[in-house]
């Protein structure tokens, strides 16, 4: 069988092939929108044409199976035009109002969850965890799906003070939005890493281990022809690990989870925010972690009867002080949440004013 | 038929009502065998709490050095289906719009090729095909390549950049984040494929502060639409509002940052010289409030997850500038600020680390780019200021300080 | 007859209606061949734009390893009465309070050793008395002891304590400021006189967040009145400030940082739990308004100068402790907090700087002082976690979390 | 002529030796207290009793002359009892106020400034410069001078939104407030130090010196039996100077002053506050530094007309904007006021909002 002929550096597609015709028309033309229900709404251009959007969840891992699925519902309902958002839900979109029962009916018939417009959960941003990554102190979709289930009203029908925006990274590494989220978990290694010395000297270069570590726990071991690491030091991250294979960070018993809050991106309101910490640690309890969904479910309803509309969960603790959200969550404070190194110093007080 | 699995722990979270990423594992694995050997590793991994998976070697396609991310089984005897399983990366069209046509003929191609599992969308914007073998990565690239997809980067490269969906369904787009996401991608195409640099490169493109697509956290070049004039205010429209039950005091005024709105006698009034341009108002009374005058970007550079030195959101480096096409400007700043990271960085040197390291002023000096408020929080605190001769030269002349 | 020096440029700061040091330095240079000398040597600085001093060699009295800091001309040719010009630091009586009797005794010691110059005061807290010579000092120091005086610290040691008026003229002290002051200052008298740290150690006492002797800005442990009753609100006193004009809802209830009081119907409440005891309602409306209820101090760390790792704040370490005589629980934590400090302390590095390296929780657990959220403005953002093997024996146990 | 017997260890005198009896009555027991004028308050008790406090400005450096002279005041008007302020001016108090008029008249017939209390100037924290110190880069008593000659009436009687605290410092250690203050000067030296090998050799400790350098700049010169300096490092803290009087910092052309503002001690509305930069450099001018005074005037114009009763210097700064700042005062915006090394991390703008 003989394969096509292969191109390079060709980039993606021209978006404009894959733009509705009335996105085409309107492109940058656009005057206001309206939220009409948690799943749709619609945007009127100036030339007063519109286009309703209907937001479908999803679990990002899409077999090509649902992927054929949803193709057909567009075909149905959309010209066959469809997107996903930079949250990986998906949109159906229509110019015509008519269009929009009828696909609302369909995707309901199949099984899609129709929301997470406006001040509410929308999808979580989150990692490959078991599924595909070497790293993973824990399972992301495990998690974001146990989590969701339990947030389903949010997504679906009940409204919160402004958006919340929910996370979910395997390590430390983060690859998604953990540090600017509302509300993130963060999977933790929690013991030194440990070594085989005969693989790291055979498979890994000894200054580019030393290099990898933030703290400097690392230092060469001649007599091994290997490294060894400062235990006091460590503070398990696992770029040494993801330098050399050779180091082992994984500990089935260790590994868990910490919960943190408060980031955010936009600038409305206020600057965006980096997350903090809240839960310091959980132990990994597959397959619905109930204890890390409790917390969340603590801090989101603790945010959702006390902030002011608009107040994401960030202002919101801001403006009644941390003091306040730790007594109002009851979430136990520890050494832990106090930070370390240079950090320390932007993050301590610097005022004898308290709350009690 | 690809070998079933017995999975108690994984069945658990196909209960519950929001859409499961088991059952989709389920559903490729009734004809991959892949993805059933995947589900079976996984479960394992449910039980054991711990991942198995080792680290990638170096895979990819001819003449690539990035678009394909290694993984292989370390239970490959138990899962000879997954002894490898990588995954390929392909670029994303700008503002993830698809034709049903163009989906259905990816599936095909992977369905052929690969697990049949993707993730739409990866982190970064890519549409990630998840696991494939070795072997089949030649094959795939000419599949996709031969009807115009390319592979997304991986490695110390440009990667893949992404946007909001901007003009084409929000009213508030500063900027084409669309066409500057595109052309982007297509300027740096070689950098993009061929990993030349000390680390990875990442761009965002929003299309104003409100930032949908988390370019200001997530991305090292953070592309910002903004604007300079005033804010427009239809007052009848602030009526409607106010009829509709919005407590504008509250929820507007009070809610301004900088406190530069006043409503009196259901008259909203915005002191334009104090608006810092939150978005804010406008987010919250579309209708009412709109931006107006001259429109551009902001470039801030440097935002990172933790690893090494502690998460950074970007830093604002261009406060203002032209992205208009054919962005003549904005390419060659880009090329610029990539160059000085280049010349300068160590390897595996993020630039906003690479930033802390040389001072903000080796960069700006660099790209040519002047020192301005609009780039700081607030000046220094401590007297330990580093002056050249030339600064008592031209700026610290007697005559003037 | 002192020599007279022409002074030109000096003489220019003796015009102007603020009180002149160069007034004060020429009424001593009248019978003072020192302050003479040291006009010559300050005009001549004044107009070469640099100082004519010396580091300052180990100079003090018999037993004492400070309290005198060296001070030689670099132009003693030109200057011989300022070959020497050592200056003396007396440790001022708390709250600054002095008889005139006191006051004409300590000036007669002056003006038979010394300059006949002194600060009133030291930014530590001493009376600095400015110029003498090595012969003098032990003389002056039978002198001043003989009569009550000691010498204030300097070197590595316990520096001076100082405080603020407090509950001797101010009604908002919620400590009293100058006898912890005083007792502190007699507990640490052998630490004080003999350098034996690792470098400086400053204590500066303030009765309330209001701070009058910059205590959390200059000294390395802060001591701060506090209190945790609720505000107490006197309407009638209320009402008299806003008949005398005071704007209620902008001047306060708007510059609440907790935003927790309110101001309706000429009624000022105060929402206490949410109240953060700023001091601001309390000091422009000191009538109306009074803290109520228990009574202590917070001790914060750390705060000083620039050099070497940039200026600190002090941080908050103990939110709330009791301060009353005889002060057995503060002096020990005092102790504690700097035995902490010696065991660990290279060099030259303050408390401060030490707390940044060995991290708050190595203090905190050796001073035995639990984690509180009033020790923070935020918790961590990056989750680079240290935690000990004991932390999951005894916090993180599996049935807690 | 033989001395009295010394005593050591005994500390200061006892306070209360020296408190006026009617403090030592009401100690404690103050109720509230009201500003008179600009140099007068009064303090009354729960019991009744009042103490009335007048202020006068000090140069801080005093002779015993002027010590007498204060005294005698004291003396006929005060039974005796004088006190000085933490910021160094004098303050003369009295239980009665028929006392008060002619205690302010003898003080102003003698010359001295009443004035100083409430929301107006108050005397200058300040350091030694050349009247005393090795290290000072300028003089601050002069500084202190020139400047309250000029602010003059701000200390005798208009008002300020608030307090302004002035502060100035004759090199980067700072003896004084500078670092919290709401406008400050601080003496910067501007060039590499140059070290005497010869005397640096017999005089100093290498690994003292070394140690002493924040940047890394310094490291040792074996063939000089010296250390050398790297020029691109060094920020002329001159805290090598401090450490090893054969490397010389001082310069007389190039030494010179900045001013920085919007520092704050107490934390009435916000957080004490560090001072920031606003002019970068001046040129050392004695004896009055017209350059650098009028730099002063400017800020302190700029807050008196525009911020809002009770904003301090930094507050007004922070509600309008470090760049309506620039802006308003016409302060050129250099490379310098960019923060450098970790600290640029905190201080660079992490939001595209901007004003104009
Ligand atoms: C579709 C999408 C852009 C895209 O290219 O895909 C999008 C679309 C819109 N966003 Fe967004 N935002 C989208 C991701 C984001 C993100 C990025 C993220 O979450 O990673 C943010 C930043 C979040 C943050 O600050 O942490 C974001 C923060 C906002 C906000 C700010 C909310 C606030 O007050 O803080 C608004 C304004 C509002 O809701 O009033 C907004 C408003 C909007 C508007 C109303 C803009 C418009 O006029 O069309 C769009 C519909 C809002 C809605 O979904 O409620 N969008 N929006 C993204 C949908 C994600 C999803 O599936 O839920
Ligand atoms: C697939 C993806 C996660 C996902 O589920 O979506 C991903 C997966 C990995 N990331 Fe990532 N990163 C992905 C987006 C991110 C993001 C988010 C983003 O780009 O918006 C981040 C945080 C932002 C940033 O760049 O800092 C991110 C920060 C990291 C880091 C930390 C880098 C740092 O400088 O802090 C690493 C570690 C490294 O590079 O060695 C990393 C490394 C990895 C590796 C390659 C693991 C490794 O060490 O070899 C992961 C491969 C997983 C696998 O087996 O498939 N990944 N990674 C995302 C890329 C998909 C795509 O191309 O669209
Ligand atoms: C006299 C005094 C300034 C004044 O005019 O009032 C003073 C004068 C000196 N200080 Fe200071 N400091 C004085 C209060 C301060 C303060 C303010 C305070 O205590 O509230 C500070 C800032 C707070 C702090 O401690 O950080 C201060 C921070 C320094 C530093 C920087 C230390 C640091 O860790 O940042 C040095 C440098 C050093 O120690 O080597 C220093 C060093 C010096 C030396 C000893 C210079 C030296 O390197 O040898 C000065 C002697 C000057 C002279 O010739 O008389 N002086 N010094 C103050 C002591 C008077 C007193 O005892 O009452
Ligand atoms: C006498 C003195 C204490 C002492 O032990 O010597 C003192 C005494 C008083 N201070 Fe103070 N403060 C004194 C130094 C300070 C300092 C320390 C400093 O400047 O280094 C501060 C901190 C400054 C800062 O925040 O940067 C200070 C910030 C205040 C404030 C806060 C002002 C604000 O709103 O930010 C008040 C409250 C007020 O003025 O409403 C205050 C209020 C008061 C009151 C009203 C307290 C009272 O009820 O007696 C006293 C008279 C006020 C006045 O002078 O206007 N005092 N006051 C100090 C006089 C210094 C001088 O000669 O001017
Ligand atoms: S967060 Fe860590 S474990 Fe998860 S995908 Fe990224 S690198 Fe892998
Ligand atoms: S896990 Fe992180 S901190 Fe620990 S040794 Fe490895 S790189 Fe260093
Ligand atoms: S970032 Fe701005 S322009 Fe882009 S989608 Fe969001 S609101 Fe619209
Ligand atoms: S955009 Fe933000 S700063 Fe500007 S007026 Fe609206 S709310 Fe205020
Ligand atoms: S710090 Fe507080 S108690 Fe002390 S004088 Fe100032 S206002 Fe009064
Ligand atoms: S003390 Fe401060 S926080 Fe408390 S009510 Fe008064 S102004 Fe508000
Ligand atoms: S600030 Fe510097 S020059 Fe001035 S007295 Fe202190 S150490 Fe000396
Ligand atoms: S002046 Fe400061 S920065 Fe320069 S070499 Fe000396 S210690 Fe280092």
């Amino acid at each position: 069988m003989s394969l096509p002929q292969r191109q390079t550096d060709i980039g993606p597609p021209h978006y404009e092939h894959f733009l509705p015709p009335v996105i085409k028309k309107n492109y940058g033309k656009w005057k206001y929108h309206e939220v009409l229900t948690p799943g749709t709404m619609v945007h009127v251009a100036e030339s007063g044409d519109k286009i309703w959007t209907v937001r479908v969840a999803s679990p990002r891992i899409l077999s090509t199976v649902t992927i054929r699925e949803i193709s057909d519902i567009a075909d149905n309902h959309c010209g066959g035009h469809i997107r996903f958002t930079t949250r990986n839900n998906i949109e159906f979109l229509v110019s015509d109002e008519e269009k929009l029962a009828p696909l609302i009916e369909e995707l309901k018939e199949k099984g899609y969850v129709v929301g997470g417009i406006g001040p509410r959960i929308s999808n979580v941003i989150h990692t490959q965890g078991w599924i595909h990554c070497h790293g993973a102190a824990t399972d992301a979709s495990g998690l974001v799906k146990a989590m969701m289930d339990e947030m389903f009203e949010y997504f679906t029908t009940k409204e919160l003070p402004n958006k919340v925006r929910l996370a979910v990274a395997c390590c430390v590494n983060m690859c998604g939005a953990v540090h600017c989220s509302d509300i993130a978990l963060v999977a933790l290694h929690t013991k030194v890493p440990v070594i085989d010395h005969e693989k790291l000297k055979n498979t890994c270069e000894i200054p580019t281990i030393i290099a990898s570590c933030p703290t400097a726990a690392i230092s060469p071991d001649p007599a091994k022809k290997s490294v060894k690491i400062k235990e006091s030091k460590c503070m398990y991250c696992g770029n040494c690990f993801t330098v050399c294979p050779a180091i082992n960070i994984h500990d089935a018993e260790r590994d868990g989870i910490a919960i943190v809050v408060g980031g955010k991106i936009g600038s409305l309101r206020s600057d965006p925010k980096f997350s903090k910490l809240a839960y310091t640690f959980f132990y990994n309890d597959p397959p619905r972690w109930p204890k890390v969904i409790a917390a969340v479910k603590n801090i989101l309803n603790t945010y959702a009867a006390n902030a002011r509309k608009h107040e994401r969960v960030g202002e919101w603790i801001e403006r009644i002080g941390w003091e306040k959200f730790f007594k109002m969550t009851n979430i136990p404070f520890t050494f832990q949440h106090i930070d370390d190194f240079t950090f320390m110093r932007e993050t301590m007080r610097t005022a004898a004013t308290f709350k009690w | 038929m690809p070998k079933k699995y017995d999975t108690p722990l994984l069945d658990e979270l196909e209960k519950g009502p929001y859409p499961s990423f088991v059952t989709e594992i389920k559903k490729a694995a009734e004809t991959s065998d892949m993805s059933a050997d995947a589900l079976g590793q996984i479960e394992k991994s449910y039980r054991d709490k711990i991942p198995y998976w080792k680290h990638g070697g170096i895979v990819g396609v001819l003449g690539y050095g990035g678009g394909v991310i290694g993984r292989y089984s370390s239970l490959p005897e138990e899962f000879p289906n997954i002894a490898h399983f990588h995954t390929v990366r392909i670029n994303q069209p700008s503002g993830f719009f698809y034709t049903t046509k163009a989906l259905r003929e990816i599936c095909d191609i992977w369905d052929k090729y690969g697990s049949g599992l993707t993730n739409m969308h990866g982190s970064t914007g890519d549409i990630i095909f998840l696991g494939t073998d070795t072997a089949n990565l030649e094959a795939i690239f000419a599949e996709f390549s031969s009807r115009g997809w390319d592979l997304g980067g991986s490695g110390s490269a440009m990667r893949t950049p992404s946007c909001c969906i901007g003009p084409a369904r929000c009213e508030w787009a500063n900027i084409d984040t669309l066409d500057i996401c595109y052309q982007l991608t297509q300027e740096f195409q070689d950098e993009l494929h061929r990993p030349a640099w000390p680390y990875k490169f990442k761009v965002k493109v929003a299309g104003c502060a409100t930032d949908c697509v988390a370019a200001i956290a997530r991305a090292d070049c953070s592309i910002i639409g903004t604007w300079k004039g005033p804010i427009l205010v239809d007052q009848d429209e602030v009526k409607n509002y106010a009829k509709g039950g919005m407590n504008i005091a509250a929820e507007i005024v009070r809610m301004c940052p900088t406190g530069c709105m006043s409503y009196k006698n259901g008259e909203l009034k915005v002191a334009d010289e104090d608006c810092n341009r939150c978005m804010h108002c406008i987010a919250k009374m579309t209708k009412a409030l709109r931006p107006s005058g001259e429109r551009g970007a902001a470039i801030l550079l440097g935002s990172k997850a933790p690893i090494v030195v502690g998460s950074l959101l970007s830093w604002v480096v261009v406060p203002f500038i032209k992205a208009e096409p054919p962005y003549d400007e904005l390419k060659e700043m880009i090329r610029n600020i990539i160059e000085w990271w280049d010349e300068h960085a160590k390897p595996r040197e993020r630039i906003g680390e690479l930033i802390e390291v040389k001072g903000m002023r080796s960069l700006l000096e660099y790209i040519g780019v002047d020192p301005q408020p609009q780039q700081i929080k607030h000046p220094r605190k401590d007297p330990f200021i580093f002056f050249t001769d030339e600064d008592f030269e031209k700026v610290y002349t007697k005559d003037k300080v």
